[in-house]
């Protein structure tokens, strides 16, 4: 242990006897569930290793904590005549935690390792065919076809120092699937607002800020220290909260969002999130292995999926289950989404009686029995969903078995297609349809579809979808995104339940409002002096 | 002497060939940890390149060979959750689990001698009873809910003990300890009660009841007739011939205090082996889950292995045939 | 039974000795009262918990004594977060907790006096055999048995029986973990009774070991296996809790006692208090009265002790 | 009786409550022993020696306690002394040697230090004198090579030898009285002789008063000077060993002896043996009157209704109508 490190726990532990020192106010302990899983920016696309990244790193744009982009390494971008072309604008003068200056070498290298194999991020960036230097501090992406929302694919793509990571031999992103480790692993440079002066892998990870950063004056920067614990434990937690040896926690489990608001010295703040949590159901395929109906498949049935929409109380789910903290919705996409409307948002009201006379006329009126399938650690309260689902779905006569497991568990069943009915999240990076359908409705292949445990095929929707990636004209293209959710809400292809609030708990010194993607960004917290 | 302990290992190792063979076995029913490496991203091709590259569309028997072969090696591969090395990982964690496991395992055996010494020689005092009975609570709740209960009582209620961690911790020889250091000690006083509960629980009655036997036998009575004091008799007779079967069941018992460690780590966040294996139970991280199952069986080997020799050590009736006595 | 029998019964030394010990008599009251009250929670209870198109979610988090908001209904303990009427749940979840640990208990008891018997009967290499099984099966610790057999089960049942695999697989990897105790105290004895000379005349007339085995040895190792299986039915009941905490417990459709207090725990900082104490509680008189009884009996059962 | 005796038991009487009624194992039973005299106290088992044994040093256990009586040591009354005064008399004033050395001696300690914990606890010395006079005992009983077996456990002496160190723990504190119940029973036939002697040597070199409770008549007649004759719980007769055994009064005692191939008793040895038919009563199924007239080939009526009283007859003290009607 380093003798920084030493001096930092000793900080961590007088914070944790509640000691209030002027030195301390500007030291944040914050704790979430999961820890970062790599310090390698682009070894794995997962919520809490980008937002570490985030605080360390940078892309060229990213989302600020109301998620509209802003720029970040990048100045300007623009789409040129070419429409297969993105010029980017860099930012000058800025440096990494190293002292090395930041220039266009080092974008054009950290996205063409972004796009190796062994990168998780390159799925983002299939598109691109090449990535150009024009002069020191502009850029161009070219792209296969014309890509209307390449912006948006880049807020996650962190650049990294060529030099310092060719010299480090970490040129190849950590292999994780095949056990790489890499120099970049474990150590970090930057042009973020903090670097990095510790990290014990799920104990603790210390980072100060960077005095050098280029946007001092334009954030606010109050932040002097961060001290990262995941706490996985719910009630630990809180606890941990409550006791105030953390400031601030993200993932407050909604039943204790009134005693940490409840508490003098916390609050609580919140804000819709970019995920919607739905049902899938099995209604391609002839028949169903985990009912009790011998050769038919009762979802195949519009009539049977329309009745169970209708058996759904959304607002009880709500209400009891998220304790206000989840806004009901008709339709698999979250209000950030371009395509979203109000109209596609509305949800059928509770009607057990028209849903049980949709049952008979479908044959089903002494109902049937089948497995959902659920994880139990993925999403908020995701188990008490399920089983509050099971009581819905059981008053109009379909008896559901339910399986919850670890999600762990439970994907797998999604994408090796074997389960009927399953409950699956689902968040929107680009924000923008397309990318609810490429991945749950468009029918499964190689490339395509494979999140959709439906097994539902229809060539016109897949035709559509695929014409969406190269369609410029976004009027035309907004049209297609309307004509494909119509189809499939006029299907009930997906039962939708609602859009997840995300609630962070923090002392009440702490200023600070609720990324949409749970994404803080430290450099904007401010705390009241 | 020599030949006893080779054999026992031997045998040791075969277990844990065998044990670990049955549990690498299982890991293929856990899950898969395709989701979890390759996000939500990931086509069906990218899922079949990475299964390729796992080696998991091999058969078990191939796979659990190779991991057996390059375990040899001191090779246990890495990490599908974070792509560090296991060996680097698990030597990370162990100082915590092996702190954690040692300090609620000597306030078992303390605080339970002396508690099964005390309800043993007053065994019909009403303070007596009172601990016999009182201390059947603490086997009567699951550690989680204790644990919790502790952490609500005097981390979030009182305020006086930090809710998870190991606090501050330092360095010595090597070793990363949390024993050195105030905050470090603050921070072990919840988790090894929660760990040593039970144990204690176990050990108080044990002591009592195998003392109440010594006391009985025909040489405390003659030790009594010899007119030694209570003090001579209660510990300088009757205790050291309770401790005999005490010592076997710590060695179970040590056992159970680094599986039950698992829950304790959980609840506490204690940076330990235990919170390392639930994480790669629910990422189906199966290096890091084959590491730990053969880890603890290792230890589990050698506890038994000490607990043996400890046994001639203390009995000197099995000195002189100690290779027969069990 | 006749009524000499009865009197007899009731006279000999275990009853007389019962009679004068107020905690025997309490527990025993309380264990059966709650044993009653699980058998026949069908008839007890005011609700139907484990039937989901009974629940109504808006009678979620129905504080005790209150009524629920959807239903209207009077809940004395209070319902949990799926409206689920908390007394009529323990009453359930004990029945289930219950059965768990009984048949684990039966599970482990027989496995371990058959081993056991036949070790201390056969001896030699049978016994070594045996007893080595024994020892490794005690350095594994029950958790990890129980989490790797419900990760095996769970891959090898049909989804639509998983309700009924959870609660039999808790039932062997409990077993599984206990029998070892059994075996060893029935060994013990066995070895001890065997070379009695009733039994090695016995032998000598050519009787079978079968026979043998379960006319003369068994009974004499009776009574310590009825004090080890009274403490093992508490241990078993706990685990059963503990291993719900890790996953691998009874589902949260059909709640155990233990999955009571997994779920209720989760409401312990929001106020929420009767889904965890309660439960709690009653896990707590039931595994306490059953561990008081063993205490007894093997006070009472054990001559070297009195 | 004498009033100087070194230990006077008086109507000693032990009860024990049990649920089916209070036993009373020991019955109002009274006696002395003079230094340097070896009492034998004999009878059936279950006639209340071993208890007597226990009560005189108090370690009865729970819930057998002294319901009355006196046990007078030196004149001075110990039977109402507690744990810790008691202390001081055990091993110190009354050494004891049980039955089964096997069981009396802790197999987790070197008897050596168990010698010299004992000596230490009552002689006021130093660890190294404890140890000498360790050695000094064992050499004292006749273990061979004895310096280099004070470091030995007792599982590695053979049973005589075993029960020569628990004679030597019996006498490292220099007692006033020895108290040996049944010391000889567990030994091998062979070494029973050599132990007798052993401390029978002993005691009449210290001038130490032994109580040697058996059941073994040989026993008695090769060791004691004078013999206690127990019959449930009850003095029978009391009297010169050589005048018990040539010529016992009580038909009980004549039993015993009878049944007893004895040296002493030569004139009988050509005839058969005699068994006592019957067996003891239980305690709980005490007849009336004297408790041996159901066994009793002399019973007379009175026998049947009425205690016989304890009364001095020619050498021997005895409880029985038999002779007393004699006399009249």
């Amino acid at each position: 242990m380093t003798r920084k490190t030493l001096s930092a726990a000793v900080l961590f532990a007088l914070a944790a006897q509640g000691v209030m020192t002027a030195a301390q106010a500007e030291t944040l302990r914050w704790a979430r569930a999961g820890d970062s899983l790599t310090l390698d920016p682009h070894a794995q696309n997962e919520g809490p290793t980008h937002t570490l990244a985030h605080q360390i790193y940078e892309p060229l744009l990213h989302r600020d904590m109301s998620a509209s982009v802003i720029p970040a390494l990048a100045t300007e971008w623009a789409p040129t005549e070419d429409p297969t072309v993105w010029r980017f604008k860099l930012r000058e003068g800025v440096k990494f935690h190293n002292g090395e200056d930041f220039t266009a070498d080092d974008v054009v290298f950290s996205l063409e390792r972004a796009m190796k194999p062994t990168s998780a991020m390159k799925e983002l960036l299939s598109s691109v065919a090449s990535v150009t230097k024009v002069d020191d501090f502009t850029v161009d992406i070219t792209t296969d076809g014309p890509n209307p929302l390449m912006p948006s694919n880049l807020t996650n793509l962190f650049i990294m120092d060529s030099g310092w990571t060719t010299d480090n031999d970490s040129a190849e992103p950590q292999d994780i699937a095949n056990g790489g480790d890499n120099f970049a692993a474990k150590n970090t440079n930057g042009t973020g607002a903090f670097q990095l002066v510790s990290r014990v892998v799920d104990e603790k990870t210390i980072l100060k800020a960077n005095d050098a950063y280029w946007g001092k004056d334009e954030f606010p920067l109050e932040v002097s220290e961060i001290v990262f614990t995941p706490i996985q434990s719910a009630a630990t937690r809180v606890a941990a909260l409550l006791s105030g040896e953390v400031d601030f926690i993200q993932d407050v489990p909604v039943q204790d969002l009134a005693r940490v608001g409840g508490t003098d010295s916390l609050k609580i703040v919140n804000a819709a999130q970019n995920r919607t949590i739905f049902f899938g159901l099995n209604s391609g395929d002839e028949d169903l292995t985990s009912d009790n109906v011998e050769g038919k498949n009762p979802f195949s049935d519009v009539r049977v999926r329309q009745a169970m929409n209708m058996a759904i109380n959304r607002d009880a789910i709500q209400r009891v289950v998220m304790r206000d903290q989840s806004s009901p919705t008709g339709v698999i996409m979250p209000p950030f989404v371009n395509g979203w409307t109000e109209a596609l948002d509305a949800y059928p009201a509770v009607d057990v009686a028209g849903a049980k006379a949709l049952m008979a006329e479908a044959g089903y009126g002494d109902g049937f029995s089948v497995v959902l399938n659920c994880p139990n650690d993925r999403y908020i309260n995701d188990e008490a969903i399920c089983q509050a689902a099971v009581g819905m779905f059981a008053q109009i006569g379909i008896t559901v078995n339910l399986d919850a497991k670890p999600k762990a568990q439970h994907f797998p069943l999604i994408q090796n297609r074997t389960t009927d009915f399953y409950m699956l999240g689902w968040g929107v990076p680009t924000f923008d349809s397309e990318y609810i359908f490429n991945f749950l409705v468009h029918s499964t292949t190689d490339e395509l579809g494979s999140w959709n445990g439906t097994r539902n095929s229809n060539p016109d929707w897949d035709a559509k979808i695929v014409s969406l990636a190269s369609e410029t004209d976004l009027d035309k293209r907004n049209a297609t995104i309307k004509a494909i959710w119509d189809g499939v809400q006029a299907e009930t292809l997906y039962l939708p339940i609602h859009n997840q609030v995300l609630n962070w708990g923090m002392n009440k010194s702490v200023n600070f409002d609720v990324q949409p993607e749970d994404q803080p960004h430290f450099k904007f917290l401010t705390f009241t002096k | 002497m020599f030949a006893y302990i080779i054999r026992r290992f031997f045998q040791g190792a075969l277990v844990l060939g065998i044990v670990g063979f049955i549990a690498f076995s299982m890991f293929r029913f856990i899950g898969d940890p395709y989701e979890n490496i390759l996000g939500q991203d990931a086509t069906v091709l990218d899922r079949q390149a990475l299964e390729e590259r796992l080696g998991l569309n091999k058969p078990i028997a191939i796979q659990y060979l190779k991991f057996l072969g390059n375990a040899m090696q001191g090779e246990f591969g890495v990490s599908y959750r974070n792509g560090i090395p296991v060996s680097e990982m698990i030597a990370q964690r162990l100082p915590a689990t092996i702190e954690l496991a040692i300090v609620s395992a000597l306030f078992a055996l303390f605080l339970g001698v002396l508690l099964g010494v005390y309800t043993a020689i007053n065994r019909d005092g009403f303070l007596a009873n009172f601990i016999m009975t009182t201390s059947l609570i603490g086997v009567s709740l699951p550690t989680f809910l204790i644990g919790i209960l502790l952490i609500w009582v005097f981390a979030v209620e009182l305020n006086v003990l930090p809710s998870f961690g190991r606090g501050e911790t330092v360095e010595i020889w090597g070793w990363k300890t949390g024993l050195a250091t105030a905050s470090g000690l603050k921070s072990i006083i919840l988790p090894a009660i929660t760990l040593g509960l039970y144990q204690m629980t176990l050990v108080m009655r044990l002591v009592r009841s195998e003392m109440l036997e010594v006391l009985r036998t025909d040489y405390i009575r003659f030790a009594r007739a010899r007119g030694l004091t209570r003090r001579a008799i209660n510990f300088g007779h009757a205790l050291k011939n309770t401790l005999l079967p005490v010592i076997t069941i710590i060695g179970i018992q040590l056992g159970q205090i680094i599986a039950f460690a698992i829950i304790t780590e959980t609840v506490f966040q204690w940076p330990g082996v235990g919170l390392l294996f639930i994480n790669a139970v629910n990422f189906v991280d199966v290096p890091i889950m084959a590491t730990y199952l053969l880890l603890v069986g290792s230890l589990f080997v050698v506890i038994n292995l000490v607990v043996d020799l400890l046994y001639v050590v203390i009995d000197p009736r099995l000195r002189l045939d100690g290779t027969e006595a069990r | 039974m006749s009524d000499s029998r009865w009197l007899r019964w009731w006279q000999s030394d275990v009853m007389w000795s019962w009679r004068r010990s107020p905690v025997a008599i309490v527990s025993t009251a309380v264990f059966f009262a709650l044993a009653f009250a699980a058998i026949f929670a069908p008839l007890v209870a005011p609700y139907t918990p484990f039937d989901p198109s009974s629940l109504n979610l808006m009678d979620g988090f129905t504080a005790p004594g209150e009524t629920g908001m959807g239903s209207g209904n009077k809940y004395w303990l209070g319902t949990d977060d799926q409206g689920r009427d908390i007394f009529s749940a323990i009453l359930y979840g004990m029945r289930l907790s219950l059965f768990i640990g009984v048949m684990a208990v039966t599970l482990a008891a027989i496995l371990g006096i058959s081993l056991g018997l036949i070790a201390g009967y056969f001896g030699g290499w049978i016994d070594a055999v045996i007893m080595r099984i024994a020892d490794i099966q005690l350095t594994f610790p029950s958790i990890l048995v129980a989490m790797l057999i419900f990760g095996v089960a769970r891959g090898l049942t049909p989804p639509e029986l998983r309700d009924q695999m959870a609660v039999w697989v808790l039932i062997i990897s409990i077993g599984l973990s206990d029998w070892v105790q059994f075996a060893r105290t029935v060994r013990s004895s066995a070895m001890v009774e065997s070379r009695k000379e009733y039994v090695q005349a016995a032998r000598l007339i050519g009787r079978s070991p079968m026979i043998i085995l379960r006319k003369h040895l068994l009974p004499n190792v009776m009574s310590p296996v009825l004090v080890i299986a009274t403490i093992s039915l508490a241990l078993a009941i706990i685990l059963e809790a503990t291993l719900s905490f890790l996953g691998v417990g009874a589902p949260p459709t059909k709640p155990s006692l233990g999955t009571l207090i997994r779920i209720g725990q989760d409401f312990l900082f929001a106020g929420e208090w009767w889904i965890i104490l309660f439960p709690s509680l009653t896990l707590l008189v039931l595994a306490l009265s059953v561990n008081l009884l063993g205490d007894w009996l093997r006070d009472v059962l054990n001559p070297k002790l009195r | 009786m004498t009033t100087n005796a070194l230990l006077e038991v008086n109507n000693l009487t032990v009860e024990i409550p049990t649920r089916r009624g209070t036993l009373i194992p020991v019955n109002e039973v009274s006696f002395n022993i003079d230094r340097g005299e070896i009492v034998g106290v004999v009878g059936e088992s279950g006639a209340g020696k071993s208890i007597t044994g226990s009560a005189i040093i108090g370690l009865l256990d729970p819930p057998a306690r002294i319901a009355g009586g006196s046990v007078t040591l030196q004149g001075k009354l110990i039977s109402d002394m507690n744990e810790n005064q008691l202390r001081d008399i055990r091993g110190k004033r009354i050494g004891t040697v049980f039955q089964d050395p096997l069981t009396s001696l802790d197999p987790l300690m070197s008897i050596g230090n168990q010698l010299s914990e004992t000596a230490m606890a009552h002689l006021n010395i130093g660890r190294d004198q404890a140890r000498e006079k360790a050695l000094q005992a064992l050499i004292d009983v006749g273990i061979p090579a004895a310096e280099s077996r004070l470091d030995a456990y007792p599982h590695e002496f053979s049973g005589g030898m075993r029960q020569r160190v628990v004679i030597a723990l019996a006498l490292i504190g220099d007692p006033e009285l020895i108290i040996a119940d049944e010391p000889t029973t567990a030994l091998d036939v062979s070494v029973q002789a050599q132990v007798l002697m052993l401390l029978k040597r002993l005691c009449k070199e210290r001038n130490t008063g032994v109580m040697l409770i058996t059941h073994d008549m040989g026993v008695i007649a090769e060791t004691t000077d004078r013999v206690v004759v127990l019959y449930a719980g009850r003095v029978a007769e009391i009297g010169d060993t050589r005048q018990v055994l040539t010529a016992a009064i009580h038909p009980y005692t004549q039993g015993l002896v009878g049944a007893t191939p004895n040296p002493t008793n030569l004139a009988n040895s050509q005839e058969r043996l005699n068994q006592i038919p019957g067996t003891m009563p239980g305690l709980l199924s005490m007849p009336a009157g004297c408790p041996f007239h159901p066994r009793c080939s002399e019973v007379m009526e009175v026998c049947k209704t009425t205690l016989p009283t304890l009364s001095q007859r020619e050498n021997s003290t005895i409880a029985c109508h038999l002779g007393a009607e004699a006399k009249t």
